[in-house]
């Protein structure tokens, strides 16, 4: 497991579990104030993302805390601001529901409210979105939450290299960070850098380069819209590129427009609610920073306003699939032609 | 704190048996619905209540009809003490429209509000404060009904347990909290996380009565669970009980149990509820076939119910959105 | 204080405090299965809200509860499950982050995840907004969380009149209902109709008939934005519609659709942070639905992504004011003008 | 539950000569803030912590000046206790460049980091765990650092209260939970909200000490805060203190106080903390005209930060949204 293992030569696919114990093992190796803490992380978290750490570092700084969520982050917080480098694990996000007041009220407020004395160098990770049936309590993302409380920072990796690298970074900076797992690519694979790896918070990433229509997404739906752009490029001969956000505080609207601007044609795609979700955002962004050039509205794919259902085939009804993806983008592209058609396209030559 | 004795609370042999009834067809339940689990027949996942069925069973028993409970993620046991159908219980965990919760729960939310079985709940300690909401509901509207709050020792670490009580004993409510220590949290043990050893010492920071009881000793679960209830529909306001039980099996149906001992969970088996309530009924002369007969009956009841889960429909995906709002809304 | 009193044929003249007093108590007479739960109620709460519950209801059906927001909430849940119709009280929306848990997780799930079998009447009160330099723990707006939330209803009244109208029907509702009375105008004085009174979730007013621009707000911010029109009508002579949501869920775009269509023009306010804030989706969905045919980008005024600083000069800095309504408007309708001379105007004619 | 008595521990003259000069200090600065708040002086909204000196005085004093402190909403006391010093403290309250938080956080949130004092809170009960972390981090650095989170009996029906005290309690952390009872949370009293009479009995909950105390007699403060700031410090865990004392001023400034009685406010300015001090150091032959000279003296340095505070300028409004992030982030 470890970074310098005979293994470094050889295969570097991991899974994202795997990339977060690399990430944290050397965190912790490199520095004694990164500390971990949350239920049952001595026995390696569900998707094994602690696997080994108890062991490595022992239970002074690997802390399986009790089931009390809003301690857990107070106690990262009052740690944060003495000195330390806390990760606080919640493993689902509902969970961090039971500790908003500490997100919200101290953790997002300490540096402001207290004049910059202190800051709060911690790391939240929790996982999200929607896995086989886990249902209303266990299936839904936040991430819109967290992005509209000033002074948290918010992480949503989409590979594994990016879990690593992102993670590593979360860990580093000083201020708090929200980081979410989707447990839907929890356990896929993926080449991990080997050692110590950082990636930027606020630096997106263009995971498809393509020329028609600009797909903006991040976490699993990074992966729905590759399975999209393959289906459209097959099957339309449409040329999709994809910007993966990586982290949505710092929003990273430079590359977000540079792709826009190429295209003419935006599509949003998460897995939360699609209702005042982090898309609108982004919509509302780009519509304002590219009013007049948009061949199209810009298309938000995301969770129908309903709860998740336990029941498979209404879960599936519920959340956004690829198709959704790929519905939205022949719609957009569709809505520019139509508009050529009737002499009214608003702008892009 | 209070360790009550089996002797303060001999059951007749008829209510025995109809305990025995109960807790019998909460094992069968539970054994078939791990099977069915690791066969991929059920989706999501699932938390059986293998060994700790004297609790549900006893508390339940002590109840009336309209009396409320809420319960956890592992609550199968509670619903089926309160006398929820095995028919839409299992076909609830298959997904299916003929569930309790027409599918949309699944085993962590079975619920049947019309028998007061106010919802399995997945979030631990989630149901403190909505059973004092149920006492409360009682005490303002004279309905004399009693709630009962089922919850884990790793859910007493929860700050909402803390408020709860407080609350419930200013308003005397009548409602009984009652502490399942199967002495796991997940794959926690329970003294890693939780500061006193005897949880019911808790109960003194509220100034209500705490007893600690042997949960798989059913007799002294529906002893003292009885007067508990009994008290709170008085008046006389809310209890804490702590029943100290065991979980056979993982903490969720597939789970490696890498932090514990298999020997350790073997060694519990003597204590098993179901085997303790046999031998008292064997004892006083109850017949071996006589108590074979109601495993085989349980055994029936349960198969019928996987069948009829089997062969009901799954709900049709265009209702996927239907039951958010009572008043429902068009959100564009 | 009773509507039927001796001053039914005088003035109705009252505060949004003694306006929510009245249809407290009317709701309460008629219904014995409305109670009110929240710290400190006996005593009047902070802007009168509850002045003389204690004394006509009694100590059973106007519960002072201990600090304790968690359990308020879900009390309140339990409660309304089995047939009562709670009102609870948090005195400052900030609270409501402690019992986030409660009406995520439990208020907002109990019907659907359910599958129906019960529903949770419930009205969840709290005062939000910026008032004379409360700081970052007692100023803010938190409305675009629960807006995003599937299962609540969110009414944001902006009148003495509608604030007892819409708690009326809130309280009448069978779902749960977040209702957010702004500290500011909390004092402020209307005319408010006697007796029942009932004003329908999910109908927006025009608090204003104007020409030219549309500006899309709730609560507080319908105050400015009438300020903001007399100063842009006497300054400008633009004539501003205000649109007055009252409710955000439900959502009311067809009135502001047919404003929108009319004027061509979109600007929205609010108090919350403008990044990720309600005024997101409003420009994603008016931005969507009236493609190619605005003069100019939806412009958005809310708070800047900080929190509220306590000394007034920074206070008034980060959050939004009047004349940022009266700025937005203006840059708006010159950015129409501007394209129109340039050849670059998208549509309307 | 000991309620500790004053005999236990008697204080050289020269000690309580010294924790006098910090309660007369805070008594005058906290009138002075009174007044000018009254004056319209001040923004917002300010708590103060008239009649309740002895409890931060005497704890604190019992502290190392690397130790840290977690206030509340009623922090002015525990700062000036925690040696912040009155220019900058004062000037916070004005909203003024110079204050302890730059005028961003004012009276609810003065803080001086470099003091430990961790911050008073608008959050009950926000500092429960906060103290906590303060002190895990001085386990784990092994800083030989003790925490103290003062918190009100309102504040102890929190439920982090709970989940804290049972996490210090597994993870035997050097802090010390001090309770200021002053027998009203806002415009509620304790008993209505509360279900015991003797708040320290909730520490058996977590298996570590309570204590009642006499929070307005100095010397009992002083002497078991000692003695449960010593025992953290030795690594044996944390402890409950809960200090009765009274609040002589209303909520906050500007309260009506409907809802008590002005002649039971009136009857507990007997047990007043400074006068009962005074009465002591007279009886061991102490001038009067020395305590005068220490009151005179307390009087010139809450003027002199007046003066500070008035002189000095408001931050200016393009520095608004400075300092939200360590690592700055441009957000459109
Ligand atoms: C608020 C919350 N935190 C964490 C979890 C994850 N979780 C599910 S069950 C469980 C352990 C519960 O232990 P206990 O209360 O003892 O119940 P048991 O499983 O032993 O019946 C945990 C931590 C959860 N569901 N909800
Ligand atoms: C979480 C939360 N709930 C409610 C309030 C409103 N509030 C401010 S002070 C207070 C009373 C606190 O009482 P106590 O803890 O006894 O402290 P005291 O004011 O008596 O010092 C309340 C309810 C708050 N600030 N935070
Ligand atoms: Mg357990
Ligand atoms: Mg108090």
């Amino acid at each position: 497991m470890g970074p310098d293992g005979p293994e470094r030569a050889v295969d570097r696919q991991m899974t994202f579990g795997q990339a977060t114990v690399e990430a944290l093992s050397i965190a912790m190796r490199a520095d004694e104030r990164v500390i971990v803490l949350g239920e049952d992380i001595g026995w390696g978290g569900n998707f094994g993302q602690f696997r080994g750490l108890l062991k490595e570092f022992g239970p002074r700084r690997v802390i399986d805390m009790p089931i009390s969520e809003s301690i857990i982050m107070a106690v990262s917080v009052g740690a944060a601001s003495t000195g330390m480098r806390p990760v606080a694990s919640m493993s689902f996000v509902e969970f961090t529901m039971g500790a908003m007041d500490e997100i919200v009220n101290q953790a997002a407020k300490f540096r402001f409210m207290f004049g910059g004395q202190t800051s709060v160098p911690l790391v939240l990770r929790a996982s999200d979105g929607v896995l086989r049936s886990s249902a209303a309590q266990h299936s839904e993302s936040f991430e819109a939450i967290f992005a509209h409380i000033p002074g948290l920072k918010v992480v949503a990796p989409a590979t594994a290299a990016d879990a690593k690298g992102l993670l590593a970074t979360a860990i580093a900076d000083d201020d708090p960070v929200v980081y979410l797992e989707n447990k839907r690519i929890g356990s896929s694979r993926g080449e991990v850098p080997d050692g110590e790896y950082f990636v930027p918070l606020g630096r997106a990433r263009i995971a498809r380069e393509g020329r028609d229509v600009t797909v903006v997404c991040y976490s699993v739906m990074v992966t729905y819209a590759l399975d999209a752009a393959k289906v459209l490029a097959e099957q339309d001969g449409i040329d999709v590129e994809i910007v993966d956000l990586r982290t949505l505080v710092p929003l990273d609207m430079a590359t977000v427009d540079a792709s826009v601007a190429k295209t003419g044609h935006a599509v949003i795609a998460h897995e939360a609610w699609r209702f005042g979700g982090f898309g609108a955002e982004l919509a509302a962004q780009i519509s304002e920073r590219h009013f007049g050039r948009l061949g199209a509205p810009v298309a938000r794919v995301g969770a129908k306003h309903s709860h998740m259902p336990f029941s498979p085939p209404l879960e599936r009804a519920v959340a956004p699939q690829a198709e959704e993806i790929t519905h939205a983008v022949r719609t957009t592209l569709a809505h520019r032609a139509r508009a050529v058609a009737t002499g009214r396209d608003a702008g892009r030559t | 704190m209070t360790r009550k004795a089996v002797a303060d609370h001999p059951l007749e042999s008829a209510d025995l048996r109809r305990l025995y009834e109960t807790m019998v067809k909460i094992r069968i339940f539970e054994e078939r619905v791990q099977e069915l689990f690791l066969a991929r027949k059920l989706p999501g996942f699932v938390h059986v209540y293998l060994g700790e069925e004297a609790v549900a069973t006893g508390v339940c028993d002590a109840l009336q009809p309209g009396d409320y409970i809420t319960s956890t993620h592992r609550g199968h046991g509670h619903a089926v003490a309160k006398g929820v159908r095995l028919d839409p219980l299992m076909a609830e965990l298959y997904g299916k429209e003929t569930g309790v919760c027409r599918g949309r729960g699944g085993s962590m939310h079975v619920a049947d509000f019309s028998l007061g079985m106010l919802g399995a709940n997945g979030i631990v300690g989630g149901g403190f404060g909505i059973a004092a909401g149920a006492a409360l509901t009682s005490k303002l509207l004279d309905l004399g009904r009693v709630a009962v709050c089922f919850f884990g020792d790793g859910g007493i670490n929860k700050g909402t347990f803390h408020e709860a009580l407080n609350f419930a004993s200013v308003q005397q409510l009548p409602v009984v909290y009652v502490c399942e220590n199967n002495q796991f949290a997940q794959f926690t043990a329970r003294e890693r996380t939780t500061s006193v050893e005897d949880l019911s010492v808790r109960a003194a920071g509220y100034g209500i009565p705490g007893h600690t009881v042997d949960g798989n000793d059913i007799e002294a679960v529906r002893g003292v669970a009885g007067d508990a209830i009994d008290r709170a529909r008085r008046g006389e306001g809310p209890s804490l009980l702590v029943m100290e039980t065991y979980r056979y099996g993982g903490h969720f149906v597939g789970d490696m149990e890498e932090y514990r001992d298999k020997a350790a969970v073997e060694q519990q088996r003597d204590r098993d509820p179901i085997r303790r309530a046999e031998t008292i009924l064997l004892a006083r002369g109850v017949d071996e076939a006589e108590l074979a007969k109601v495993r085989e009956a349980a055994r029936v009841e349960v198969e019928l119910s996987v069948e009829f889960a089997e062969q009901s429909p799954y709900p049709d995906a265009s209702t996927a959105l239907d039951g958010l709002f009572a008043t429902p809304v068009v959100q564009s």
